[in-house]
């Protein structure tokens, strides 16, 4: 079958996946640890709220996080036993967060489970508030609530739902392993959610450097309604989700849009699996696939609990090979550094990446030569090296007309830069500073039309001009919404 | 002979000339900023583009708009921007003079690094990174994003934080809107004594993360004779208003968080 | 301005801090054209202070009764007509210079330095000190050309002032005397004068630290 | 007759450019030259304002000057023609096209004190050029000048974002990179015989 | 423990700047020995000066204006060692220091050092020296050809179309090709031109496009005007691309990154224009040769290339088609 791609991107490079080489073949295991440390803030959105508290009993899939309101999930015990503490701790981004730490008793009771049977055969209402009591949130890296995704606005259309098994980060191969080892519960994930959203048409992509994948998911697709296997062309970031909505199905995402703009959903397969564990089972989204690599003695793909301790999954990998310089949660293009080995694994840690002392050091910037290489590898088509100069003026206007907004932060033009020049943080900085002034701008307009409300409303008989100034208000709060 | 030729010619083009120029500032004459002309006065006058403005007329509205700097026209020379500055500044020079201060003396070796951060060098990037490179979720870190936002060149970064020059500091507050952790205030220039800290955590907690943090303890307020200091969410604060600036609680202070801005310097010109 | 301020430092202020040509970049075009030759660039600044000095004091002498409104044009009529003098006196009497400065003699009347010292300073002060700032102004503008054309001259031609300085041995740079020579040594002057400049303030700012 | 106009144009632009090698109109070029948008309205003003201002100053030369024998009064009718010409431009835009005032219009009072205008209309003379070549030196020139001054901001605003020593900041980078410019369209002589 | 914590991505491509700088390097190798191998002890002097010069000179400035010393990323070297290939054997060593020093000096780090030049140090450089000591430059290119032809060991004129002006063209297409005719040191000999071009293609430093199509440009248009001697035909377009610096310039100065422009689309135009410029300049001008000229002038343009022909973006082609 052909292969597909989008434009632009980094090409494959011999060391670019020379990473995922020590855990390709390794099978799976899993690992359990006896204490677990369960992040309340493992979505997009609103933290869950504990509901449980010091001493008390849990078993496993127990709800021990309430979600809070539509963009939140629940949080559940991944092992069953006894609660140590309900506490604060550091996260990986900013400020910290609730967690609760479970000592684990081995004993592996589960709470009574709803399974909803056959995915073929299930109510398709049923299956998204089922994803949604499972706690499910993309397990590709972004944490985005699944049932967020799968709900859209009236008026909006999905024809079609991509899988995506790009992995196309480097070092990680947990995806690939679960697609060689699980591949039906994919397509059954899958087919949940096309019966779900009543759609016909679902393609997984795979990256074509992984041909034992594809195998395993056409023989596994084989006879399934409206599923069918899409071989991808090996590049960075074929998996980003505008570059294989471009890739597959040749539509673009419009700039500040979603995928469900294309008409399109895009899943990770990881997500497919928890979602068919979900329906079928009924289980709710505990457990987890994870590459360990890099630094560590014995490199190896896991089947974690979510909450294990970071320095013991190490454990259980051989300890650290040498000094430990960082230790990267995700894949070395896109993944978050951990300030130390007490981390948990979150829902989305596709992977730990231990980097040695030398190969952690970040090398100083150098001027840029400008030659080209960010805009060749740009999947967007941006000007990272002239959004650079405005981000290092603090020039946020000139960067905003230079379309940063538009940036994935996918890492393709810092990797390719010569100078070694912090684009992709550069911009990232940008996008929040925009994002945040554009909401304070919002506010403080939604502010204004209050207040011109109230007055009108204070005093009747003024009447109609101070309506319209209150009108005219709101027009412009509106104006800045869109 | 010809000298009346050309006289003539000469009137007849400066009548025509002065005709037309008087015709138009009848049929075109437009409202402008007093101001616009007042400064406009103040210019070489001679349209000669030197300031990258279209004419004298588009750098003094530039001017007045706020856009172009009260010295960008170099034939006006430094008694032109002076003039340009005295017709600018009446409105906006009111009230005491603020400068901006930095209410953080979590220097490296004093606050507790939490990791090495070897990233993009912005306070804001390294903020949102597992909590900020520093222990202390209220400090200064010293990565110098008010730096390049201050116009005046009156930050520079010093063994980890942010110091500003009064002398330079016009109190635009670019560097108070800019700082991800607020650590930068505007106060009175005069305000010498100050609580060199924003920690509001526990008193232990705050102590375990930085040698200088101030734990809330209240020996300041006791001491105080003038009632300025108040004890808020787990830190002084001192009220300039009724505050002497008898340095009383500096010496009192047993974190060292209370600073007198004039004794530092007196100290090191002596 | 100030009217109190005597003559000699009017006078002065033309020729270093307001200096047109090094401080203020006026004029560009005449200091970049005619400073081929050492010759040339003190010649056209003896036109132009010639035109500084007469027009400053007729426009200050006229400034009670010139209109606002129409100020600039007759700013420059008044320019024009010694400008003209300069033309006619040159050709009778130094025809060749007259000959190698060419186009540029008539072109004194656009030149800003001489328009922006009317329109800055004669239009609001007595003639005397127009005459001085005139003067100033145009030794400013003299010795900053002579400046240039020696320096061009001496490196494009191996000469000053028509004289052979570096010998016959030397092989002129050829560049520095055409177009692009010209841009290149003001941009370079003008560099090695802000350098000068800087460390002066700073040796000053510095005293000033010292004294106090 | 196209091929000579088109060997006049060709002369005009690039082998005797008005910055580069007469050196006329150098600052608006230097201070005009900032921003590429500005550059681009302020070459079509010098364009619109030259082709005119050489009509009517060879006119009047010829017409007026040359036949009352008071030809020594070239300059001073010429600048008085060229201030006229620049406000009765501006006045007309303003009335008749208000799109092309608004974008030209701040332009023309610089226009005046542009040597290049008067350079043009003093050559036109020197030169002894009959209407027609007057009036398309005037055009041609003035597109030089338009070439030279949108290069240049397209130069200057590249080094805005450089690391430009601080006494060379400003002019003296500006003049360096005319003369850097001024050695490539060297690369054009001759191309006129 | 204490970690590091730095921002993604974690892994960069070893190509650094002073890698892609050496592999330039290298690439002229090749160029740099035929040119010693034709022309002799004077050449190995002149590239020798150049180079140290450059490399002095840009550490000279770093130390004066209290810069990081950045000499070991390699850029004056290769400024120095393109000026070296671009002079003539016969220039004076003196020459070749001016030149390197004004490329460096004034081209480069007046405006801010590597990254921050509009111009082509190493051709502004050469320009200037064009101007300047024409006698120097251009007139009295020593070949040193006596162990194939002695009737050649003469003084003989800059570059081939120069000498085309003699009734019959001298120099086949074999000999042209090989590098068997006067001219500057490095533009001679194109075979070892295009091994340099294999390997910057190789190692991934460049992209085809800009030389391609500059020579095509070259060709097509000779093919279409001719030149100053010769009638257009297709051996004048072959002898037009091998003859001169065209295959020189195209490998090793158009693609400059600095200097050039970065889009594929703004890079073609670029690359187009040069070579319609040389033609223009070969067969109207008073100049021969007219690769310098022509780069250089694209590169004053490239500022504007780049803004005004950007690529497109995605996710706006869409918005705009509703």
């Amino acid at each position: 079958m052909q292969t597909k791609t989008f434009r632009r991107g980094i090409h494959p490079l011999h060391h670019m996946h020379e990473g995922k080489g020590p855990t390709r073949d390794l099978k799976t295991r899993e690992y359990v640890s006896d204490t677990v440390v369960i992040s309340m803030a493992m979505n997009i959105g609103a933290p869950a709220k504990p509901c449980v508290k010091k001493g008390d009993h849990v078993d496993i899939g127990q709800v021990i996080g309430e979600a809070q309101g539509f963009m939140s999930v629940p949080v559940h015990a991944s092992v069953s036993g006894e609660v140590v503490s309900v506490d604060s701790i550091p996260s990986l981004g900013a400020g910290n967060v609730q967690a609760v730490t479970i000592k684990n008793d081995f004993s592996d009771t589960w709470v009574e489970l709803h399974p909803l049977g056959n995915v073929e055969k299930v109510d398709p209402k049923a299956v998204i508030p089922a994803i949604q009591a499972a706690g499910i949130t993309g397990m590709g890296g972004a944490s985005f609530p699944t049932h967020v995704k799968l709900t859209f606005q009236a008026g909006k259309t999905c024809d079609t739902i991509i899988v995506n098994g790009a992995e196309c980060e480097t070092h990680l191969t947990a995806d690939f392993r679960l697609m060689l080892e699980h591949s039906t519960r994919i397509v059954d994930g899958l087919r949940a959610v096309m019966r779900a959203l009543n759609v016909k048409k679902g393609v997984i992509g795979i990256e074509d450097n992984k041909p034992e994948a594809i195998e395993a998911m056409q023989k596994a697709a084989q006879g399934r309604e409206g599923v069918s296997i899409q071989p991808l062309k090996t590049k960075y970031p074929q998996g980003g989700e505008k570059q294989l909505i471009e890739a597959i199905t040749g539509r673009q995402v419009p700039s500040g849009g979603l995928p469900i703009d294309a008409h399109v959903v895009v899943l990770n397969v990881g997500t497919c699996a928890a979602i068919a564990d979900a329906v079928i089972d009924g289980k709710p989204l505990i457990s987890r696939i994870c590459t360990v690599t890099g630094a560590v003695r014995k490199p190896a793909n896991l089947l974690l609990r979510i909450g294990t301790i970071t320095e013991d999954v190490i454990g259980e990998c051989g300890g650290y090979s040498e000094t430990p310089g960082k230790i990267v949660f995700g894949g070395m293009m896109t993944g978050i550094c951990a300030p130390n080995d007490q981390m948990p694994i979150f829902k989305s840690t596709n992977g730990i990446v231990v980097l040695g002392d030398k190969e952690s050091r970040s090398k100083d910037e150098s001027p840029c030569i400008h030659c080209g290489r960010c805009v060749a590898a740009c999947p967007i088509g941006l000007n990272p090296y002239q959004i650079k100069v405005a981000a290092d003026k603090s020039d946020f206007a000139t960067a905003e007309k230079l379309h940063v907004m538009d940036c994935i932060l996918c890492g393709s033009c810092a990797y390719q830069c010569p100078s070694r020049r912090w684009l992709t943080p550069s911009f990232k900085f940008c996008k929040d500073h925009i994002t945040a002034e554009a909401k304070a701008k919002a506010a403080a307009a939604k502010e204004r039309a209050s207040a011109g409300l109230s007055n009108a409303s204070d005093s009747k008989d003024k009447g109609s001009k101070e309506k319209q100034s209150a009108d005219h208000a709101s027009n412009k709060e509106g104006g800045a919404n869109k | 002979m010809t000298i009346l030729i050309a006289g003539a010619l000469l009137a007849v083009l400066g009548l025509v000339f002065g005709g037309v120029l008087t015709f138009a500032n009848k049929k075109f004459h437009v409202e402008i900023d007093e101001r616009v002309a007042q400064v406009r006065e103040c210019l070489g006058g001679a349209n000669c583009g030197a300031c990258g403005y279209a004419g004298c007329d588009a750098f003094a509205a530039a001017v007045v708009a706020g856009d172009a700097p009260v010295n960008g026209c170099t034939p006006a020379g430094q008694k032109g921007a002076d003039a340009i500055g005295k017709i600018m500044g009446k409105s906006a020079n009111a009230g005491e003079r603020m400068v901006a201060r930095v209410l953080c003396q979590g220097e490296s070796g004093i606050a507790k690094e939490r990791y090495q951060y070897d990233g993009y060098q912005s306070c804001a990037t390294a903020a949102g990174l597992a909590g900020g490179p520093k222990d202390c979720r209220f400090a200064c870190l010293g990565l110098g994003d008010c730096m390049d936002k201050c116009a005046f060149d009156a930050i520079r970064m010093e063994n980890g934080i942010a110091h500003i020059d009064a002398e330079k500091c016009t109190a635009c507050g670019m560097c108070v809107k800019t700082c991800p952790r607020s650590v930068i205030r505007l106060l009175p220039l005069s305000q010498s004594v100050m609580v060199r800290c924003r920690n509001s955590d526990t008193a232990r907690t705050a102590r375990a993360v930085c040698m200088d943090a101030c734990i809330g303890c209240g020996r300041c307020k006791k001491e105080c004779q003038y009632d300025a200091i108040v004890v808020e969410n787990g830190y002084a604060r001192i009220l300039p208003d009724k505050c002497t600036r008898c340095g009383a609680c500096a010496a009192v202070c047993p974190c060292k968080c209370i600073t007198i801005e004039g004794a530092k310097t007196a100290e090191a010109a002596s | 301005m100030s009217e109190k301020k005597s003559l000699g430092k009017v006078f002065y202020n033309g020729i270093i801090p307001e200096n047109p040509t090094f401080r203020l970049v006026l004029g560009t075009c005449p200091t970049l054209a005619v400073t081929t030759s050492a010759l040339n660039g003190l010649g056209m600044g003896a036109a132009a202070t010639f035109v500084l000095v007469c027009s400053n004091i007729a426009i200050s002498l006229l400034r009670k009764f010139i209109p606002d409104q129409v100020r600039i044009p007759a700013f420059i009529v008044v320019i024009c007509t010694f400008v003209t003098m300069v033309q006619l006196l040159m050709q009778a009497f130094v025809p060749s210079l007259y000959e190698s400065l060419g186009i540029f003699i008539p072109l004194i009347v656009v030149n800003c330095i001489i328009l922006a010292r009317a329109e800055a300073f004669a239009s609001k002060n007595a003639p005397l000190a127009s005459a001085a700032d005139g003067l100033g102004m145009g030794v400013g503008f003299t010795l900053a050309l002579t400046l240039m054309g020696s320096i061009r001259e001496l490196i494009g031609s191996g000469s000053v002032f028509g004289l052979s300085v570096l010998g016959e041995s030397y092989e002129p740079m050829i560049l520095i005397v055409l177009a692009s020579g010209g841009f290149l040594t003001f941009g370079l002057l003008l560099g090695v004068f802000n350098l000068i400049v800087k460390k002066i303030e700073k040796k000053k700012a510095l005293k000033e630290v010292q004294a106090a | 007759m196209t091929m000579n106009v088109l060997l006049f144009m060709v002369s005009c632009i690039l082998t005797h450019n008005f910055i580069f090698s007469r050196f006329l109109g150098c600052c608006p070029f230097l201070g005009v030259s900032s921003k590429v948008e500005t550059s681009v309205s302020m070459g079509l003003a010098v364009t619109f304002v030259m082709t005119i201002a050489s009509l009517f100053c060879w006119l009047i030369y010829h017409l007026l000057l040359v036949p009352l024998d008071i030809t020594y009064m070239s300059t001073i009718s010429f600048i008085l023609v060229i201030a006229a010409l620049v406000q009765f431009v501006e006045m007309f835009l303003k009335k008749s096209s208000p799109t092309l005032y608004s974008a030209l219009g701040i332009y023309l009072p610089l226009i005046t004190t542009n040597c290049a205008v008067l350079g043009v209309a003093t050559l036109n003379m020197n030169e002894g050029y009959g209407l027609l070549q007057a009036v398309l030196n005037g055009t041609f020139s003035a597109l030089g000048f338009l070439l030279a001054i949108v290069l240049m901001a397209g130069v200057r605003e590249r080094l805005e974002t450089s690391h430009i020593p601080a006494c060379m900041k400003g002019f003296p980078i500006t003049l360096v990179s005319a003369g850097l410019m001024a050695v490539a369209f060297m690369g054009f002589q001759g191309l006129v015989p | 423990m204490s970690l590091r914590i730095s921002t993604a991505p974690h892994m960069h491509n070893p190509l650094t700047t002073q890698r892609l700088m050496q592999y330039v390097c290298i690439a002229l190798l090749p160029t740099a020995a035929a040119g010693v191998y034709y022309f002799g002890m004077p050449a190995l002097t002149l590239l020798l000066v150049s180079m140290a010069s450059a490399v002095a000179a840009e550490f000279l400035w770093q130390k004066i204006a209290r810069q990081p010393v950045r000499i070991g990323d390699c850029s004056a070297l290769v400024t120095g060692l393109i000026l070296g290939l671009n002079l003539p054997a016969s220039a004076p060593w003196w020459i070749a220091m001016i030149g390197s020093a004004f490329a460096i000096l004034i081209v480069k780090q007046l405006f801010g050092g590597l990254g921050d030049n509009f111009l082509n140090p190493a051709l502004a450089a050469r320009a200037v020296l064009l101007a300047s000591w024409p006698a120097h430059m251009a007139s009295s290119a020593f070949v040193k050809l006596s162990f194939y032809r002695a009737g050649l060991d003469t003084l003989s004129s800059a570059t081939p179309l120069a000498s085309a002006a003699a009734p019959e063209y001298p120099y086949s297409l074999l000999q042209l090709f090989l590098g068997q005719t006067p001219g500057a040191i490095g533009e001679v000999c194109k075979v070892a031109i295009l091994l340099g071009f294999l390997f910057l293609l190789l190692t991934g430093t460049i992209q085809w496009r800009i030389p391609v199509v500059m020579v095509g440009s070259v060709f097509v248009w000779t093919l279409l005007l001719g030149t100053k001697m010769l009638d257009a035909s297709l051996n004048t377009a072959l002898t037009a691309v091998l003859s001169g610096g065209v295959l020189f310039g195209a490998v090793f100065m158009a693609t400059d990154y600095v200097t050039s422009p970065i889009t594929p689309f703004a890079q073609t135009v670029y690359a187009f224009l040069i070579g319609l410029i040389i033609v223009v300049i070969r067969k109207f001008g008073i100049y021969p040769e007219g690769v310098t000229y022509a780069i250089l002038l694209m590169n004053i343009a490239t500022p504007l290339l780049d803004r005004f022909l950007p690529q497109k973006i995605y996710g706006h082609l869409k918005k705009e088609a509703k």
